[in-house]
């Protein structure tokens, strides 16, 4: 069953064509990779699935409904959460704070009730606290959680995007360059950790990379991006044999493993 | 003689102490990488010897004199050129312009055309790019157009961080090809990259850096076949 | 020195004592001296080193109330100085409540307001043009002034009023952003203030230039509010609720929302934030505390006239926010506090000094010196001054801390059976 | 450690400060401050804008204010007083002024208050001075709202808007022949009160007003205003406004060659208007409350000892300010009088300022009604005919 | 109603171009400062009233030495433009070094706050020394360039009626194409011009192609000032008279034009001064006649602010600013 259906993807700046009637059908819990060289549309096709682009034409489909034209927060409330590839959190305020930031859609506080303290909202901020705290053990970085999160290293403020993600309950996590700037252990571990979120949180996941180790040993469907266009795609190892794909992308070093 | 040596360098950043005692040297006509995780100090290395962060102890010493003091404008103008981490070129600025400000201290015309005919050389697609808006190109262009800047001001060394970063494979292999030519050359290369293995393919010698530390130094296809590094670094 | 410091720290006991013994000095040289403004600020200064006392929270407040609603009117009341120390600390609180306001619309959501004074002024006008018989003008019913009874419910009529002006801006305002937004909000603000100078034709609205002269005081049961420590009251009582409202919002959804907005705007919306309405949120509240002080400032004065809005004050409010640090309530309050008595109080006492010492032949200067006439000038040396040695502000703002104990036990319900954490460890390197 | 030492800057700033403010004050209100030690001190507040925009015009009522107080020194001094003045910057600024009164009302030594120079600060800050009782003597407002509301304490010497404004319709339509008139303002209380008096007698008397247009104080560029004057083709233009804009506005008029005359207010009555438009400035009408000064001989004498004095020339305001001052201490002097040596109770003396009827200042009789305006209130007419000051004098109305 | 519009265009867009000349060089400054560190430089009003001063000082010092009649006005004139350009430029410079520099790393609303203190600074400073040396802080300049001549707009159409100019106006409109021609070709053509947009985009990478980027910035406080400095003389000339408070209002609307044209842009900032010039005398012309009297000129600014609104509504970077396009 398919959880995501992009047809007919196009989206343009100026004269430039950024991405070019993509296809793209993404099976629920699955992994799935958009791999392509820099510049190909593959971040543009991100930011066109949630929202922080208007497609010029095309339609993004989740389960059922339509994501055309929604703004970022509807379409996060339909259920699509992301890491971006230049780390977006909110710097100045404490890491626990950041996944309260996930939390906020679930949180039904109003002005009314803030400004009263009503026992609901107290009760509902200890609640969000609690699960704030829970989704940093599941990363790793309880011990963190009153640090700002700018002050944390590459790697944390790293999953503490993931974690700031999770939070949304996505059924869809799109990620944007999880492993770069990683080293190859901690690039292992990741891909550990991201078939374990697949495993516990029964979510779908997309992942944009430059590390082919990592994209051919999780991916169970590879998708090919260049100058905005699909060219290819499929299982890693048709991928991996794909002239095209080889000439645009890969080079023969992929052919040729170290 | 080396043409750089770093002694026992401290480097602060407000209250993280960045690199913590490092010692390098690099001889004429190496190429040398800085290998290790992100955070590890690299990029802090490249910016100190350049000139951008000063060091709270240690010295530089480049081509026998301590420069370890001194400010980035005129460190560039002694023969050292920094290709800093994301290319940083001048996204408003047409490709041709981006190229004039490497060659920025030369005064004479007819220099600076030959230098960009040499750059060319090596980066033929920039020629086609001239009036282009440097911001405008992709990814792989920009880099070339980084190091084709650096190598307008005729540097002695060559700093690159993170050459291959965010490329595609096939470009990065060419970026290496070119790496390696214009060690042959003769450049002196100082390569900080997280991509270990090909750096060290074409290094001489490597040093491997964990957290403002150098924890193993070595030559290239020694620390390519050292356990350790293969389970940190390359597996 | 030092060793003083570090013996207290910890022993809140000792605290306790010395600020006591601090506010009773500083007290008993008020009662004795009346007239010394140094013993009025040194006693103001006591709230200061409350705040840095290591009291639990309800005891700071505590003592601040008593302090402020028992202490300070009551040793100052007996002087000759004591009407003007009120109307000192009641402008204060006027000014501490709208930088309160404009801190949550800088410091809090990030957007940078330079004509925040628009909304005081609609707040003022709206009890000024019912509370004159200005209203008679244009309402076709209705018998204006209306008494001063209804003082109070103007104040929540200006909250709301400014609240929707707040709004009404807001929707226009928000599509640009940074210092586009600084001079598009300061371009609002300068076209209240000229619509209030020329409302008075075609329809005397406002009466123009010449302002509206005479509102009615407030009026309970009979008793009329005129003179400043009857306002101060008024003002402290205001002041507390936005204290209140304030930190209540700041560590709420809605000022985490804030925040995140203020730190990125695209993933504070990938989190499902609205952008807009939580901007908006932030303009109306902001707006809402200036409104509410803009219909006691009309009251206190008893004539609201356009020359109050100008532009100037605007950036005084931000300068306040800024100096005291952004985002901080605790700063905010000082700033605002520190800088309204350098202006009423301080610089027009040293103003007068040396002008008593020029005209008593003590010392000269040329009158072009007059201090009188340097108060920009060292306005401008003191803001100059502050920002280099001080840029994060006088209190930089503190991000809360929480219980790790008190988490670890909760988040455990939160657990669904096949996620398995193994704590603190995740996947780390 | 940053905190730390922040505190301990502002501690010792704050404390120097208030200090330094401290002695002062503390020493005030005893009654005894040093200096000759003769007697009992009694201040007089000046409250006027001394920075900012129009700080000329606020300095020169302080100075003027502050000749007559030194020349009344020696009178008090043989009553057992020592005279002092207290001047205050209100900025032009409502909120700063009712601070300033506040701390006027709390000083019981202070016994009256010249000022203000706007109305706007005027209006606000006389509710404070009447709860204290203070007497003030406005040099300056001549906004109608000043009197009208019939405090105790307030009083003025200059004409109200009211009488103004017609004085200078009248003058403008049946001595000029004016019909078709363009009137300009600056949107000011002074302004507009002013425009709004000349436009309503001006329409009464059968003038024809074809335009009622407002400029933008501290502008210098008025050239869109004037372009609609030149296009509209009045034969009079009036500005109700202040030298410094009106003098720009006269300057630019001519150069758009706009010859015909122009009549403003006592706001255009300044040396600075001779300075600002040059020769553009003949063919200027301006009403005023003074007399002309350079032809009495008090007049002369004031100019002589005031430029000897403060090394200024005079302005109009100077001299209201003198008379101000002179007026409200010869109330103080009758008030004294009554007091046995004692300081004298403020509603004492604003009884007796208000009870003056014939008091002959510098350049203007005084004599308030019960609302405390002047009875004696007189408009002069002057015309510049040439680029020197003051005008001649034309006309003289008086009620 | 057209008809009356008509009628007074000519002398609208001659009284606007040249009030806009004034706001544009002006907004130069703004644009520039805030191109290269992205500050409001709020105290560069403040520097092109000191222009005023100082430009006005030396008029009157040379008239009093009698300089003044012996040479050509216009020589005169230009000495002095040179002179005030190169004094306020070093000001400019100075007060970058002390109140902003140091502040280079703190967050950019502390750095607009010291700047709000230099302008109060510098508004008192030149009060009191005018003050101190004349007794009045109102400066009168001696009468130059007044001679006054018309265009004969009528002889085109008799719609039109004819623009009065003085020669001041002629003289501020060429000075400012001068300037506006000049900088354009010196930020476009030069190598230092070429430094200064690299800093702009770039501070750091910059200073690795051996450009010492403090000396870039200096530079460029430099030329804006010495160029608002310059107006400020130009502005004394055609007004006659100055305050030390005229920056302030000034500075104000050229710093609108700044945003109107995209700040940061160099031209922008020249098209927007002159379009503010221009709408700005146009409503004061005419909008009551627009209105049916309800509003009149005084709405004049409420009706520039309302225009730029509405441009950056629509185009929230300005006419002419590149929409940045955050990369996400």
């Amino acid at each position: 069953m398919s959880i995501l259906t992009v047809s007919n993807l196009t989206k343009q700046f100026g004269g430039l064509v950024a991405v070019n009637s993509v296809d793209m059908t993404v099976e629920k819990g699955s992994i799935t990779a958009v791999i392509g060289p820099n510049g190909a549309g593959k971040t543009t096709f991100f930011n066109l699935i949630t929202g922080v682009y208007q497609p010029d034409n095309g339609n993004v489909q989740l389960g059922s409904s339509s994501l055309v034209g929604l703004k970022p927060h509807e379409i996060s409330r339909h259920g699509i959460a992301r890491t971006f590839q230049n780390i977006r959190l909110f710097s100045n305020i404490t890491v626990l704070e950041n996944v309260m930031v996930g939390l906020h859609k679930q949180l039904k506080a109003g002005i009314v009730g803030t400004l009263f303290q009503t026992k609901r909202v107290r009760e509902e901020e200890q609640l969000a606290k609690e699960e704030a705290y829970h989704w940093l053990e599941y990363v790793g970085l309880a011990k963190h959680l009153n640090e700002d999160a700018q002050n944390l290293s590459y790697g944390a403020q790293r999953r503490l995007e993931i974690a700031r993600a999770l939070a949304t309950k996505p059924k869809l996590l799109l990620l944007d360059e999880p492993a770069a700037g990683m080293n190859p252990r901690e690039t292992r571990e990741l891909t550990e950790f991201i078939h374990r979120m697949r495993e516990d949180l029964d979510v779908t996941i997309v992942l944009i990379e430059h590390d082919m180790k990592l994209v051919m040993e999780i991916s169970e469907q590879i998708f090919v991006l260049d100058h905005g266009e699909k060219i290819a795609e499929g299982k890693p190892a048709e991928i991996r044999n794909n002239v095209k794909v080889i000439e645009a992308y890969l080079g023969k070093s992929a052919v040729t493993p170290a | 003689m080396s043409i750089l040596q770093l002694n026992d360098i401290n480097t602060y950043y407000g209250g993280i102490h960045a690199l913590k005692g490092i010692s390098i040297s690099v001889e004429k006509g190496e190429i040398v990488t800085l290998i290790g995780s992100n955070g590890a100090g690299k990029s802090t290395t490249l910016k100190t010897i350049s000139g951008q962060v000063l060091p709270k102890t240690g010295s530089v010493i480049y081509e026998g004199k301590d420069i370890s003091k001194q400010p980035a404008h005129i460190t560039a103008q002694t023969g050292i050129a920094h290709v800093p981490e994301g290319r940083r070129i001048f996204p408003r600025l047409t490709v041709k312009e981006n190229l004039e400000m490497g060659a920025f201290i030369v005064k004479d015309k007819k220099v600076i055309k030959e230098r960009m005919e040499q750059v060319f050389d090596y980066f033929p697609r920039l020629r086609e790019r001239l009036t282009q808006k440097g911001g405008t190109m992709s990814g792989g262009e920009q880099q070339m157009l980084a190091m084709g800047r650096a190598l307008m001001s005729k540097p002695r060394l060559l700093l690159l961080d993170e050459p291959s970063m965010g490329l595609a494979p096939v470009i990065v292999e060419q970026i290496f090809d070119i790496i390696s030519d214009l060690n042959k050359e003769g450049m002196t290369i100082l390569l900080v990259e997280q991509n270990a293995f090909q750096a060290l393919q074409i290094a001489n010698r490597g040093y491997v850096l964990q957290t403002g530390e150098i924890v193993m130094a070595g030559q290239g296809n020694e620390l390519i076949t050292n356990e350790s590094v293969r389970e940190a670094y390359l597996a | 020195m030092n060793k003083l410091t570090s013996k207290l720290k910890g022993n809140k006991l000792a605290q306790i004592i010395l600020l006591v013994l601090y506010v009773l000095i500083t007290s008993l040289s008020l009662y004795l001296a009346q007239a010394s403004v140094t013993a009025f600020l040194l006693l103001l200064f006591s709230l200061l080193l409350l705040y840095y006392t290591e009291l639990p929270d309800r005891l700071k407040w505590l003592i601040a109330g008593v302090v402020l609603i028992g202490v300070i009117p009551f040793v100052s009341s007996t002087g000759p100085g004591y009407q003007s120390y009120m109307e000192v600390a009641t402008v204060v609180g006027i000014y501490v409540a709208m930088a309160l306001g404009l801190n949550i619309v800088v410091g809090l959501a990030g957007l940078l307001d330079l004509g925040f004074v628009a909304f005081f002024a609609i707040g003022a006008y709206t009890y000024g043009i019912f509370a004159t018989g200005q209203a008679a003008n244009f309402m076709p019913f209705g018998t204006f002034p209306l008494s001063g009874e209804s003082f109070w419910i103007f104040i929540l009529i200006g909250c709301f009023v400014a609240a929707l002006f707040g709004v009404l801006l807001g929707i226009p305002v928000l599509r640009v952003k940074g210092d586009y937004l600084a001079i598009v909000t300061l371009g609002f603000g300068e076209i209240i203030r000229i619509v209030f100078n020329n409302l008075d034709k075609p329809v005397n609205i406002t009466n123009g230039a010449m302002g509206l002269a005479s509102v009615k005081p407030p009026e309970i049961f009979g008793y009329q509010f005129v003179y400043p420590n009857q306002f101060y009251f008024i003002v402290l009582a205001i002041l507390f609720l936005v204290i209140l409202a304030v930190r209540r919002f700041e560590f709420s959804k809605i000022g985490r929302s804030w925040k995140a907005v203020r730190e990125n705007e695209i993933a504070a919306q990938s989190m499902g934030i609205h952008l807009v309405r939580t901007k908006l949120l932030a303009f109306a509240i902001g707006a809402s505390f200036s409104g509410m002080m803009g219909v006691v400032f009309a009251a206190k004065q008893t004539f609201v006239d356009p020359t109050s809005f100008t532009l100037l004050e605007s950036i005084t409010i931000l300068v306040m926010v800024i100096l005291g640090g952004m985002g901080s309530v605790p700063g905010v309050i000082l700033g605002a506090a520190v800088i309204t008595i350098l202006n009423l109080q301080v610089l027009t006492e040293v103003t007068n000094y040396l002008n008593q010492l020029s005209l008593d032949g003590v010392i000269s200067f040329p009158e072009a010196l007059a201090p009188a006439k340097m108060q920009r000038f060292i306005f401008g040396a003191i803001l100059i001054i502050f920002a280099i040695y001080r840029p994060q502000g006088l209190i930089p703002s503190k991000n809360p801390v929480f219980d790790e104990e008190s988490l670890k036990e909760g988040s455990k319900k939160h657990r669904k059976e096949q996620i398995t954490v193994e704590p603190d460890k995740g996947f780390q390197a | 450690m940053g905190i730390k030492r922040g505190l301990k800057v502002l501690a010792v700033s704050a404390l120097s400060l208030g200090l330094l403010a401290g002695c002062n004050s503390s020493g005030g209100s005893e009654g005894s401050n040093g200096g000759g030690g003769s007697g009992k001190v009694i201040k007089i507040a000046t409250q006027t804008p001394l920075s900012g925009g129009s700080a000329t015009l606020g300095e020169s009522i302080k100075l003027g204010a502050q000749l007559a107080l030194e020349e009344n020194k020696k009178k008090f001094e043989d009553l057992g007083y020592k005279l002092q003045l207290q001047p205050y910057d209100d900025q032009a600024d409502p909120k700063k002024g009712v601070a300033n009164a506040q701390l006027i009302g709390s000083d019981k030594s202070i016994l009256g208050v010249v000022g203000h120079l706007n109305s706007g600060v005027s209006i606000p800050s006389s509710e404070v001075y009447e709860k204290y009782k203070v007497p003030m003597v406005s040099p300056a407002n001549t906004a109608t709202e000043v009197t009208d509301r019939g405090l105790k304490t307030v009083n003025r010497i200059v004409a109200r808007d009211d009488f103004q404004g017609p004085a200078g319709a009248d003058f403008a339509i049946n001595k000029l022949g004016a019909k078709k008139i363009f009137v300009i303002q600056d949107k000011t209380a002074y302004g507009t009160g002013l425009a709004d008096a000349f436009k309503k007698a001006a329409e009464d008397a059968g003038a024809e007003i074809l335009g009622y247009e407002g400029i933008t104080v501290g502008e210098k560029d008025f050239n869109g205003v004037l372009t609609q004057v030149l296009s509209k083709k009045p034969d009079l233009v009036f500005f109700g406004g202040l030298y410094t804009e009106g003098g720009q506005l006269i300057r630019q008029a001519r150069d758009k060659g706009i010859k015909i005359p122009f009549m403003g207010g006592d706001g255009m009555d300044s040396s600075t208007l001779v300075e600002i438009a040059g020769d553009a400035v003949t063919d200027v009408y301006y009403t005023s409350v003074a007399a002309d000064a350079s032809k009495t001989t008090e007049g002369k004498d004031f100019s002589s000892k005031y430029k000897e004095k403060f090394n200024k020339n005079v302005e109009s305001y100077s001299a209201y300010g003198y008379d101000s001052m002179s007026v409200l201490l010869k109330g103080l002097e009758a008030a004294i009088e009554g007091s046995d040596g004692d300081l004298p109770a403020r509603e004492k003396v604003a009884e007796e300022i208000r009870k003056i009827q014939d008091f002959q200042g510098v350049v203007t009789k005084v004599g308030f009604d019960d609302i405390g305006d002047n009875k004696f209130a007189k408009v002069y007419i002057y015309k510049f005919s040439e680029a020197k000051y003051p005008g001649v004098q034309e006309g003289e109305i008086s009620k | 109603m057209l008809a009356d519009i008509l009628q007074s265009l000519p002398q609208v867009l001659v009284d606007g171009i040249a009030l806009g000349a004034i706001y544009a060089v002006i907004a130069l400054g703004y644009t520039m400062v805030y191109g290269i560190l992205e500050l409001i430089n709020f105290a560069h009003g403040e520097i092109f009233m000191t222009g005023a001063f100082i430009g006005v000082a030396m008029l009157i010092l040379m008239t009093g030495m009698g300089w003044l009649a012996a040479m050509p006005a216009i020589l005169a004139l230009i000495l002095v433009l040179v002179v005030t350009s190169i004094l306020t430029g070093f000001m400019g410079v100075g007060i970058e070094r002390m109140a902003y520099r140091p502040l280079r790393n703190s967050p950019k609303l502390i750095t607009l706050i010291s700047a709000i203190g230099v302008s109060f600074l510098l508004q008192d400073l030149v009060r009191f020394i005018t003050e101190y040396k004349r007794g009045n802080y109102i400066l009168t300049g001696p009468s130059m360039f007044n001679e006054q001549f018309s265009i004969k707009f009528s002889s085109i159409s008799s719609s039109f009626s004819d623009a009065f100019f003085k020669t001041s106006t002629l003289i501020l409109i060429i000075a400012v194409v001068i300037m506006m021609i000049g900088l354009d070709f010196f930020v476009n053509k030069t190598k230092w011009g070429m430094a200064m947009r690299a800093v702009a985009q770039d501070r750091e990478t910059a200073s690795l192609m051996s450009i010492n980027v403090n000396r870039v910035i200096s530079l460029t406080f430099f030329i804006g000032s010495a160029l608002g400095g310059a107006t400020g003389v130009l502005f004394a000339v055609q007004y006659g008279t100055i305050d030390p408070y005229i920056g302030f209002i000034l500075g104000l609307k050229a710093f609108t034009a700044a945003v109107l044209g995209g700040i940061g842009n160099i031209r922008g900032a020249m098209a927007g001064g002159l379009m503010l010039g221009i709408l700005e005398m146009f409503a004061a012309a005419n909008l009551q006649l627009l209105t049916g009297g309800i509003f009149g000129a005084e709405y004049k600014d409420v009706f520039a602010f309302a225009i730029l609104i509405v441009v950056l509504i629509f185009k929230p970077e300005g006419l002419f600013g590149k929409a940045v396009t955050e990369k996400v």
